[in-house]
């Protein structure tokens, strides 16, 4: 069976964007602590979807609108709900590696987590 | 020890599953009797592309007005216990939200909403339909209770929206037994041509007045909860 | 002011719904057009976040600037992770540090944490008023000015010209 | 070829699942198991929009959508319980 040459560059970057998925998977098991785990973690997987989707582009060129909102979609969401969790962990005080050259964050939080909305 | 190797054993039978789904899957491919009748009948007599959602608001129809009555009865009720429990007005100071969540939220809520009425628009075309385009309209909701807790949304809005479109629901099936064969028949404007938006006669219409009541009884829910809370 | 925030959500969602729909239509155009105009209303006060672009030649050309940069700082960071994940020996030296931002736009500030938390070794934890708390998978340095050169510097220097 | 290359390309997506999903068993903190939780179902978006390829269906991309949508919310709810914020 006959493929173009544009079909088969987009199933070339559909396999890096899943090589890239792989690894953040595998950064997740090797790192050692949480904060290392969210940065790999999103890095990884926000690169492996993009190049995925990016690829069946290619593939699939009567699908772009849905495609192209789906990589929007996750190029937007994906860091917001790392920072939050990074927020979160460091709040429930999740022990971080005993490596870690410096926090400057400790004193500040303490303050930054009492703080409160008021009703307006 | 003892704990790793049973997280080994859980991967491996996932593995398995996988690797199942994935080498050949084919499903329960004979059709019974009701559901030949379904398949071979439903496009000529509904007009809709998806046989689930012909099954669910035309054959079905009263059923579906029975289940959206009973999600309406345990809104009701939850808003009503909650109600009881807290009785001095003690206004409940929330945590402060980080400020890209706050922005993220504004850009994304309205989105949200957009894609839950698409989904019930679509009933008849794709999967999906009242239920699931109400319940995507309540997580949007829900996302904007959670990332900005100042803004209020008055229980009356949420409450009107939800009685008006009850009774268009009761109204569109009424209109069948007046113009049509009985009680919820779609024939009442016309089945227009097949597979595109506007057509399956009266079923875009029903599935807006289901997605509409779905969502606001399902933020109503959310709502009470979010106001009612007591510190434990 | 109502106004053009409204307007700007109206457009947004109309772009959203043709992407969605992926056809053009009368009927799929009719019935976006009265969806958008409805959703833009009731959220017109709330979402005040989508205006604040600056709609001139300057700043669109900017943003394509904008995301060149950024793509290729996504392409590096990623190689960066797998070269440290794939060593057996793990060769990182993580810690908190602090770095500062002029920024005052809020979705140019959403914009720049979220692109910080994709480039190369680094992840937004805080952010309070002008001061970013980073995560630095590698740190370099501890002062304020510093990581505030090597972190922010190189995107904060275009989203000012589009946001202003 | 194509098919050949997304078939291998399904393959690696599937074992990086495996390998979050012993992150998510392993643990050791709550929030760790939250960071797998979110890798997994990112990586499980990109596998669904294959098997839309491989299926030849377009309206398989809403799934993807309406997942990506819930897994989203899910990770910021379970954040704010964490911080007491609910």
């Amino acid at each position: 069976m006959e493929n173009s040459i544009v079909e088969i560059i987009g199933a070339f970057l559909v396999l890096i964007g899943s090589v890239f998925l792989f690894l953040g998977a595998l950064g997740l098991v090797r790192m050692p602590d949480v904060f290392n785990r969210i940065q790999t973690g999103t890095k990884a997987s926000t690169l492996g979807t993009f190049l995925t989707f990016f690829g069946l582009v290619f593939i699939m060129p009567e699908w772009w609108g849905k495609l192209i909102l789906l990589i929007i979609f996750i190029l937007m969401t994906n860091p917001v709900s790392s920072h939050v969790l990074a927020r979160a962990a460091y709040c429930i005080k999740v022990p971080m590696f005993k490596k870690t050259v410096i926090d400057l964050y400790g004193k500040d939080a303490e303050k930054l987590f009492k703080k409160e909305t008021k009703n307006e | 020890m003892v704990k790793n190797a049973f997280i080994f054993l859980i991967l491996i039978g996932v593995a398995m599953i996988l690797v199942n789904l994935f080498a050949g899957f084919t499903g329960n491919v004979d059709l019974g009797q009701i559901a030949n009748h379904y398949v071979a009948n439903g496009p000529a007599e509904v007009g809709s592309a998806n046989i689930v959602t012909a099954v669910v608001v035309t054959y079905r129809g009263f059923d579906t007005l029975g289940e959206v009555t009973i999600l309406f009865l345990s809104a009701a009720i939850v808003g009503f216990f909650l109600k009881i429990e807290n009785t001095d007005n003690t206004e409940r100071n929330l945590k402060y939200t980080s400020e890209i969540l706050n922005t993220a939220s504004q850009v994304l809520v309205p989105i949200m909403i957009l894609f839950g009425v698409y989904v019930f628009i679509n009933g008849h075309l794709s999967p999906g339909g009242g239920f699931q385009g109400g319940a995507i309209i309540a997580s949007g909701l829900v996302l904007m209770f959670i990332a900005q807790p100042k803004k209020e949304i008055g229980h009356k809005l949420i409450n009107i929206i939800e009685s008006i479109s009850g009774v268009g629901f009761v109204l569109m099936g009424l209109a069948g037994v007046l113009f049509a064969g009985g009680f919820l028949d779609n024939n009442v404007i016309g089945l227009g041509k097949f597979g595109t938006l506007f057509s399956a006669g009266a079923i875009p219409i029903i599935y807006i007045f289901v997605g509409l009541k779905v969502g606001s009884e399902l933020t109503g829910i959310a709502l009470s909860l979010k106001e009612n809370q007591n510190e434990a | 002011m109502k106004i053009k925030n409204q307007f700007a959500i109206f457009i947004v969602l109309m772009i959203i719904w043709f992407l969605i729909n992926n056809s053009f239509k009368l009927e799929v155009i009719a019935v976006g057009f009265v969806l958008s105009f409805v959703i833009a209303i009731i959220f017109g006060k709330r979402t005040d976040v989508l205006n604040e672009f600056k709609f001139t030649p300057t700043a669109f050309f900017y943003t394509l600037i904008y995301l060149l940069v950024f793509f290729w700082e996504l392409i590096k960071s990623n190689i960066q992770v797998a070269l440290i994940v794939l060593k057996p020996s793990l060769p990182i030296n993580p810690g908190i540090v602090k770095t500062r931002t002029i920024l005052k736009s809020k979705m140019a500030r959403m914009i720049l944490t979220n692109s910080i938390t994709l480039t190369p070794g680094t992840l937004t934890v805080d952010i309070e008023k002008d001061i970013l708390y980073i995560h630095w998978i590698n740190v370099e340095s501890l002062d304020i000015d510093v990581a505030t050169e090597k972190i922010v510097k190189k995107f904060e220097n275009i989203l000012v010209k589009i946001y202003g | 070829m194509v098919n050949k290359i997304l078939f291998i390309a399904a393959l690696i997506m599937m074992l990086a699942i495996l390998l979050t999903l012993y992150r998510f068993f392993k643990g050791t903190t709550a929030a760790d198991r939250l960071v797998a939780f979110d890798v997994m179902t990112v990586s499980s978006l990109s596998l669904i929009g294959l098997i839309a390829k491989f299926s030849d269906r377009i309206i398989y991309l809403d799934v993807a959508m309406v997942y990506g949508l819930l897994s989203f919310l899910g990770v910021i709810i379970v954040a704010r319980y964490f911080e007491k914020g609910l």
